[in-house]
């Protein structure tokens, strides 16, 4: 499939509704300029991201997934990011060792008070993710193998 | 003999040479060995990667009639209103080479469920018509082969185009029907007389060389409330292998996705095949669902259709996890 | 090549009733107009609804052949499709197929008393031949109607009690599980109702319908009261994929219930090993 | 050593300890072993022991919940019964294990294409065994014969390795090759003893997670499920590799994840049944490297 020129990711970003959300909304109240690739899912806490929520975007087609919480310590439920960072450590290099790009799967910390880091956060993970092209792994219509 | 089969006789590199030519207009299917991990029918476009010897492909020649998931139809918006859409059907012409006998008689025994009647399943009638099947006889059964019990033999040419049987290191082929006489009809030479009774009396002794004979019972009817079921099923883990390896099994799963309609294969040991949205299930038990899957190959299917849904393959026994084997448990059923 | 036996036909729900809060009434109607003059079936039989991107699950046609008003089909929310049709609203579209099934045996009911037992959501497939009987009074002798449900909010098809009642010799008896506070008909499940109504068995066909263990706990109650085999009728219900005896998940014994059932008689049953 | 296991299920049999005992049965074809269930002293004598005893019995276990159950166990079935203790799903008062000393056990795959030599016949996971001496049996038969050493420049992980070192495209090529051949028989998750949900993430239909068709979509979202569902809980019994009818290295999967716990949270399954799950705890100094 020849590279369609004016390609837009679609990226889908799970935010933490106490601090990355925030974040994100401070962002937007104080009109800061951030491409608009990034599909925001709000969630409760990053410790309740479940595994199977990066799986099934990644493969029905989203370009990237991003799951974004609050700093370490910062965690209104005090330990959820904890939990969330084993558990995607092992989910990052596994879905890394089954080939599929480790751009396309990343994870931040963003605070409900930092804006421009989210907006920096954004900014960097779209230019990566078009550099890393569009998702091919499973053909949309045959659901296989990109031949 | 059948009535108007023809006998022919021709060396390796001349079937080879065969079906080279006929790869531009066919798609040539047959087994090819992956090491350590099995032999399996794949499309060949080197006849080098053929596998002529024995042994058995992992997963039957089935799965390319009735498909281990394919899309029956599409939905889609129609200014704004629900159409329905039918997928186009697979046009291209194939070859399968190197179907073992059993699983030819497995597909006519399929085909009493999907050809039957007035509801006729278009995708398997497609793949059917499409699929010219050259079968392999087997000259070394395997010890978990019964297929001389249940009404099957090495040699038989039910269900298949043409039958190939090596001869030292050249092939008798028995061509049966017109579309496999159309193809091979140009090969090698006639078989004289007396080579003609060699192949008969060659037949037989192969046929009687399959020493796993079983006896299946005429009615397990009544020992169908009996002790024996729980004690055998005991090992079985309810996976999927022996339904999705079964030459005979045909249940499938209708899945909705997204605007498609998916069929898939479905097995009768997973514990939810029966699980109604009420959440009662009427085969939960592990014994239930063993039983139904013993009863529908060896009783349901004989009081439809007379016959056992059941070719004696050995694929079920060779690949169960835990080695259970359908044939003993038929055998060493008891009789009240 | 033969045309798709899983391809539905395209209908648009042109009306919705609220039986209870979890059952809910679907008026359909074909949209492909020939289809719609064409669409002919038996009471008890049924038909795959398919809610597009949801799935598809069967469900009894609840009104009569007699009466041409539409297709109608009463659906308890339950799992993943009924919810998803609880959900739809008028002119929604959704995919019919069949219809499924062999249907009551009207010929052996014809002028023979008629015992219709019914439990929860199985009047629904007995409304249908209870109506087809009204309308062709003249075939059938006595009717009566046992009808019970676990409270007064779970009864269905309210609305047609009244016609019930009003037909010529036919008795319509209501039970619900546990005695609610103005309620004035009869108390207890529906197989000690029967005990004590003591219907007569002469010449007359006990037709059943409701959840497994209500069937489990009427046949004998009927059998006692002098029913015969072949005098008592059920329609079973199992889950279902293809309504075409192929996808193999519902059999009981070599018997499939969307191809060769879902109505049996008693006497089929009695011979055949099956767990239910 | 057969003798032993007899004399000591036929004891525990006799004085009520247990209801039930699991062991290994030759099969009816007189060389593949299937399981055996032996609930009377008669049937004892089906009991055998030798190193066609492949398949991990804990799996079955919870099968009889609250029973008191016999089983038979080598070094890597204790692991996972530990694990399973790890995780309440068993009472270790209903258990009576009985440990058999082993010295790895045979690969049929491997046995079918290399026949001549008994060495290269062993499962890859006894090669490395760590045989970690964890004293949870009630009692231990032992074997006379001397134990298999594992070669001291044996790597456990050098397949692994391998793979890792592999271009990303390579690697997406490797896999989407195996797992196409899926085909979702659930073979890998209905042997696996940490397999024991009620309802598989598989079988869900509300919502459901993946695509029930063997292409590559619903194939590679069930395997890399079925992986990051055992990170920390595998401990390499190797059953759902033996399991898989088409052959799909999930062993390369699995170890993979027990590589990744080791090294960055250094943490192995299986090895006590008091300690904390691994994604059910978390240390202050976890690496995050990874996240902006």
């Amino acid at each position: 499939m020849t590279e369609k020129k004016n390609w837009e990711p679609k990226i889908v970003a799970f935010l933490c509704n106490w601090c990355s959300y925030a974040g994100a909304d401070l962002a937007g109240t104080s009109r800061m300029e951030y491409p608009p690739n990034v599909r925001i899912i709000r969630v409760p806490c990053s410790g309740r991201m479940n595994p199977l929520f990066v799986i099934k975007c990644l493969m029905k087609g989203a370009d990237g997934v991003l799951i974004s919480g609050c700093h370490i310590n910062d965690c209104h439920y005090s330990e959820g990011n904890f939990y969330a960072r084993r558990r995607f450590a092992v989910l990052k290099k596994l879905l890394e060792y089954t080939g599929i790009d480790p751009r396309r799967f990343q994870m931040s910390w963003v605070s409900a008070s930092e804006g421009d880091k989210w907006a920096k956060v954004v900014r960097e993970l779209v230019d990566e993710i078009k550099s890393a092209g569009p998702n091919r792994l499973v053909d949309r219509q045959t659901h296989s193998a990109e031949v | 003999m059948g009535k108007g089969c023809m006998l022919k006789i021709t060396t390796k590199e001349d079937l080879t040479k065969i079906l080279i030519s006929l790869l531009n207009d066919f798609e040539i299917i047959g087994p090819k060995e992956l090491s350590h991990k099995g032999i399996f029918y794949e499309s060949i476009t080197d006849l080098k990667d053929l596998h002529w010897g024995e042994g058995f492909t992992t997963e039957p020649v089935k799965k390319f009639f009735l498909s281990p998931s394919e899309y029956l139809f599409k939905g889609r918006y129609e200014n704004g209103q629900e159409a329905l859409e039918e997928l186009p059907l697979p046009g291209n012409k194939r070859i399968i080479i190197g179907v073992r006998p059993c699983e030819a008689i497995g597909l006519s025994l399929l085909d009493k469920v999907f050809n039957a009647g007035e509801d006729q399943d278009k995708f398997y009638l497609n793949n059917r018509a499409r699929t010219i099947l050259v079968g392999l006889s087997c000259l070394k059964p395997d010890k978990n082969c019964f297929c001389t019990s249940v009404g099957g033999s090495p040699e038989s040419s039910r269900g298949l185009d043409a039958l190939i049987s090596p001869v030292g290191n050249e092939f008798i082929i028995e061509i049966i029907t017109e579309r496999a006489k159309g193809i091979f009809e140009s090969l090698g030479r006639n078989l004289n007389q007396e080579e003609v009774k060699l192949w008969g009396s060659d037949k037989k002794r192969r046929e009687g060389s399959l020493n796993f004979r079983i006896k299946v019972s005429e009615n397990l009817d009544n020992i169908f409330e009996s002790e024996y079921w729980e004690k055998v099923s005991k090992s079985c883990i309810s996976c999927g292998v022996c339904t999705f390896l079964c030459p005979t099994c045909h249940c499938f799963d209708l899945v909705d996705e997204k605007r498609k309609k998916l069929r898939c294969y479905d097995g009768c040991a997973f514990c939810d095949f029966t699980l109604e949205a009420s959440g009662t299930n009427p085969r939960a038990a592990r014994k239930e669902r063993y039983r139904q899957r013993v009863f529908h190959k060896f009783d349901y299917f004989k009081k439809n259709f007379q016959e056992n849904l059941c070719v004696g393959c050995g694929r079920c026994i060779r690949f169960c996890p835990v080695k259970m084997n359908i044939a003993e448990v038929v055998d060493k059923a008891p009789l009240v | 090549m033969s045309q798709n036996i899983y391809l539905p036909n395209l209908a648009q729900i042109i009306e919705i009733k609220e039986e209870t809060s979890d059952i809910k009434t679907f008026k359909l109607k074909f949209k492909d107009q020939a289809i719609e003059e064409s669409f002919d079936y038996k009471p008890g039989q049924f038909v795959e609804f398919s809610v597009f991107g949801e799935g598809e699950a069967p469900f009894c046609i609840s009104n009569s052949p007699t009466r041409k008003s539409g297709l109608e089909c009463s659906v308890k929310r339950m799992g993943k499709v009924s919810q998803a049709l609880h959900e739809l609203n008028i002119g929604d579209t959704v995919g019919i197929r069949g219809p499924y099934g062999n249907g009551f045996p009207i010929d052996d009911l014809k002028n023979k008393h008629l015992l219709f037992v019914a439990g929860g959501i199985g009047l629904a497939p007995l409304r249908s031949l209870i109506n087809y009987c009204l309308d062709k009074r003249g075939d059938f002798k006595e009717i009566t109607i046992v009808n019970g449900a676990r409270s007064s909010k779970d009864l269905v098809f309210k609305s047609e009690y009244e016609a019930w009642r009003g037909a010529k010799n036919t008795q319509l008896h209501l039970t619900v599980d546990c005695n609610e506070e103005n309620w004035t008909c009869m108390v207890g499940v529906v197989p000690k109702i029967l005990e004590q109504l003591k219907p007569t068995c002469q010449g007359s066909v006990a037709i059943v319908c409701g959840p497994p263990i209500m069937i489990k706990f009427t046949l004998p109650v009927l059998l006692k009261l002098g029913f015969c085999p072949e005098a008592i009728i059920t329609t079973l219900e199992m889950k279902m994929k293809c309504g075409l005896g192929k996808c193999g998940r519902c059999n009981i014994g070599n018997l499939y219930i969307c191809k060769d059932g879902p109505v049996f008689s008693y006497s089929q049953l009695k011979n055949i090993n099956y767990d239910l | 050593m057969v003798d032993e296991l007899k004399a000591k299920v036929r004891e525990l049999l006799k004085n009520k300890q247990v209801e039930l005992v699991i062991g290994y049965q030759r099969a009816a074809d007189g060389v593949s072993v299937i399981p055996c269930f032996v609930e009377n002293e008669k049937d004892a004598e089906l009991l055998i022991w030798d190193a066609y005893c492949v398949y991990n019995l804990s799996g079955y276990l919870k099968d009889y919940p609250g029973k008191k159950i016999g089983i038979v166990a080598k070094d890597c079935d204790l692991r996972s019964i530990v694990v399973l203790l790890q995780e309440n799903q068993l009472k270790r008062e209903n258990l009576f294990i009985i440990e058999m000393e082993c010295h790895g056990v045979i690969d049929e795959k491997r046995l079918k294409y290399d026949t001549q030599n008994q060495e290269i016949n062993f499962a890859q996971k006894c090669k490395g065994c760590p045989s970690a001496k964890l004293s949870i049996a009630d009692c231990v038969i032992k074997d006379k014969g001397e134990k298999r050493k594992t070669p001291d420049d044996y790597d456990e992980y050098e397949p692994i390795r391998k793979m890792e070192a592999k271009a990303i495209s390579e690697r997406l090529k490797f896999w989407q090759e195996e797992f196409s051949r899926c085909i979702r028989c659930y073979a890998c998750r209905q042997v696996c003893p940490m397999c024991y949900c009620p309802k598989c993430v598989a079988e869900q239909t509300q919502p459901a997670w993946f695509s029930k068709g063997t292409n590559l979509e619903g194939n590679l979202s069930w395997n890399v499920t079925r992986a990051m569902h055992l990170a920390g809980r595998c401990i390499d019994c190797g059953e759902c590799e033996r399991a898989c009818p088409v052959g799909i290295p999930l062993r390369d999967i699995n170890k993979k994840i027990q590589k990744d716990v080791q090294e960055l949270f250094s943490y192995q399954a299986g090895l006590s049944a008091e300690a904390k799950p691994l994604f059910a705890c978390f240390d202050k100094k976890d690496p995050d490297d990874f996240i902006k």
